[in-house]
């Protein structure tokens, strides 16, 4: 019985609903901004769990190869959001 | 050996979470930030401890990168950002 | 006899690394708990790569231990002051 | 002993993580979610290398723990108690408290049914047979990929369609930063200790990068992580009060952020033509077109990275001079701007000079 990788798949299937439910519900643009990267964090717990298959042997590749082109789209969408924030700030300091 | 290895990546996993309370408690960014300098060292020993048990060598790189990038958080932390008009 | 210095070195590095972060959460003030951060990074750190370089018996991964080692050294020390000077500002102001 | 040793490892790991984001989501200080989320990348980073994912520890480790982090603090410095960290349009209903709190209710329970599914999909996932999976085929065909990390593999051959594709979403996320207007005005210039910690920790980020972009063939690393690292090094350089931060000015710079994607093209056009599928490398020039393609992509994400975090277009040194620009930086140009814009707009050289009187004041 392999309990690491149910130990680490159910925290993220936690993690990604305490991200979603502030990405949904908080005031503040920041605040819902890392909410998504941490639902985005849950659901890369999930598939790396899915990819370990137990000490000493290899785990899948494919999962990790995923998780690393999320980690970097998740950093560049972040930046593409915070941008997006500081214009509308500006935006709202000329009224 | 192992077991030795496999108790102390536990101690130092222990000493990561004492040092993860003082980043929940605070009080101020300031102690948040010193504490996240020690977990950082702590996650470098994790690793290098982790490489040994689990027979991966790469993890030794990773607590490279994790050193180097905790000075980078910490400066990032520090910089003083300049006024953006005059007022 | 080198697995046993090597165990011996590993323990104590830990020993400073919990010392490390109890301190942490037991001093009173950012100022003395910088003092206990640099235990850990320095001596902790010191102490356990000295034992696992010694225990893999491997010259590359010895050397990139201690390069570890002195990165999170010069690190360590340039942040703490860094973040010492920036509360010590921040209250300043205030 | 050793395997008990671990399952406590395991759920001491597993707690702080759910504490950690619990936390970072808990508060309404921005600074204070910002370190919380930080301290929750460094410990993913823990269990990624626990988990046997050394590749994706190394991108966490550069990113999770490091960038995100800067990138994330620099917009809470960037506009104090403002549209990020105070309120903007009210999203809640502030004088409908009922309906507020039942709105609440609804979206938690929503949240709590999406954890029950995702659960039911991670178990028929765990059930399905591990030789039915992907991992079979790549170990079988890893022989002919041109490398033997097994990641690197599956990014940059058998599925270079969408590492491709993951290029474009970042170019796009560049350009439409551009479009959003001028960089953040900057830092103040480093004082001896920073800049004490900038003269080394710059050459080994690089050295550093550079050593991930070569070993990535051959054991975790590749150009994900490598452009991550080297994009902390532009980081630190922009933080110590650097303007240009390393990065090439005009259309050098514009080449560079296109590299990642041009390069792959070039690739893959140029073996059509030669009658092959598009991106089907020949196994023997596999591993020196998965280089060329990696260092590319290694300088355009650094790039990107780079450009995240100064939040916009890098401004010009010559601001008055050159006339015709795109509305929005016109905009912010008339605007006032701070003594050191000023001074280093009318004079060419005025800007290297001031840097290095800077250094020398600093040794």
């Amino acid at each position: 019985m392999l309990t690491a990788h149910w130990l680490y798949g159910i925290t993220g299937c936690l993690v990604v609903a305490l991200g979603l439910r502030t990405a949904l519900l908080h005031a503040l643009l920041l605040h819902r901004l890392i909410g998504i990267n941490v639902m985005g964090a849950g659901v890369f717990l999930m598939l790396i769990a899915v990819a370990y298959r137990g000490p000493g042997v290899a785990p899948d590749p494919v999962p990790h190869a995923l998780v690393l082109t999320g980690i970097v789209v998740a950093v560049s969408a972040t930046a593409l959001a915070l941008a997006l924030a500081r214009r509308l700030t500006a935006e709202q300091d000329d009224e | 050996m192992s077991e030795l290895l496999a108790v102390s990546a536990l101690a130092l996993i222990l000493s990561l979470f004492l040092g993860l309370l003082r980043v929940v408690r605070g009080p101020g960014a300031g102690d948040r930030m010193l504490a996240m300098q020690l977990i950082g060292t702590t996650g470098v020993g994790l690793l290098l401890l982790l490489s040994l048990l689990l027979d991966q060598t790469a993890l030794i790189d990773v607590a490279l990168i994790l050193a180097l990038l905790a000075a980078v958080a910490a400066a990032a932390f520090t910089g003083e950002e300049l006024e953006t008009g005059d007022d | 006899m080198i697995e046993v210095m090597s165990s011996l070195l590993i323990v104590s590095g830990l020993g400073f690394y919990l010392a490390g972060s109890i301190g942490l959460l037991r001093l009173p003030d950012l100022y003395s708990r910088l003092h206990a951060l640099t235990k850990a990074d320095n001596l902790g750190l010191g102490l356990l790569t000295a034992g696992l370089g010694l225990y893999t018996q491997d010259l590359l991964i010895a050397l990139k231990l201690v390069l570890i080692w002195l990165a999170v050294l010069a690190a360590s020390a340039a942040s703490a002051h860094l973040i010492a000077q920036h509360a010590r500002r921040r209250e300043t102001q205030s | 002993m050793t395997t008990s040793a671990m399952l406590i490892l395991d759920i001491l790991m597993v707690l702080s993580l759910l504490s950690l984001a619990a936390a970072a989501l808990a508060t309404s200080d921005a600074r204070r979610s910002v370190i919380l989320f930080m301290a929750f990348g460094l410990v993913l980073a823990l269990a990624w290398a626990r988990l046997q994912a050394p590749d994706v520890a190394l991108a966490e480790a550069a990113i999770g723990a490091g960038l995100s982090g800067a990138l994330l603090l620099a917009a809470v410095g960037d506009q104090p108690r403002r549209a990020l960290t105070g309120d903007t349009k009210p999203v809640h209903h502030h004088d409908h408290s009922n309906l507020k709190l039942m709105l609440e209710w609804t979206v938690t329970l929503l949240c709590i049914a999406v954890a029950g599914a995702l659960a039911w999909a991670l178990a028929q996932a765990f059930e399905r047979a591990p030789q039915a999976t992907l991992a079979q085929a790549v170990s079988e065909n890893l022989a002919t990929s041109g490398v033997s990390n097994p990641v690197t593999a599956v990014l940059l051959n058998f599925r270079a369609y969408d590492t491709l594709l993951e290029l474009a979403v970042l170019l796009t996320a560049v350009l439409g930063i551009f479009a959003l207007g001028p960089a953040r005005p900057g830092y103040r210039t480093a004082g001896p200790v920073f800049g004490g910690l900038v003269r080394w920790l710059v050459p080994v980020l690089i050295l550093a990068a550079a050593y991930l972009l070569w070993v990535g063939a051959h054991a975790p690393g590749g150009a994900f992580q490598a452009g991550a690292t080297l994009a902390a090094a532009g980081v630190v350089l922009r933080l110590a009060g650097q303007r240009t931060v390393g990065l090439p000015q005009g259309p050098t710079l514009h080449l560079v952020i296109a590299a990642g994607v041009g390069t792959f093209l070039l690739v893959g056009l140029s073996l059509l033509v030669l009658g092959r599928p598009f991106l089907g490398y020949p196994p023997a020039w596999a591993g020196g077109l998965i280089l060329l393609i990696e260092t590319a992509a290694m300088l355009a994400i650094a790039a990107t990275l780079v450009l995240a975090f100064l939040g916009g277009r890098p401004q010009p040194p010559r601001v008055n001079v050159t006339g015709g620009k795109p509305p929005a930086a016109s905009i912010s140009t008339l605007r006032p701007r701070s003594r050191e814009g000023l001074s280093g707009a009318d004079v060419p050289g005025a800007e290297s000079h001031k840097h290095f009187s800077e250094e020398n004041r600093q040794c």
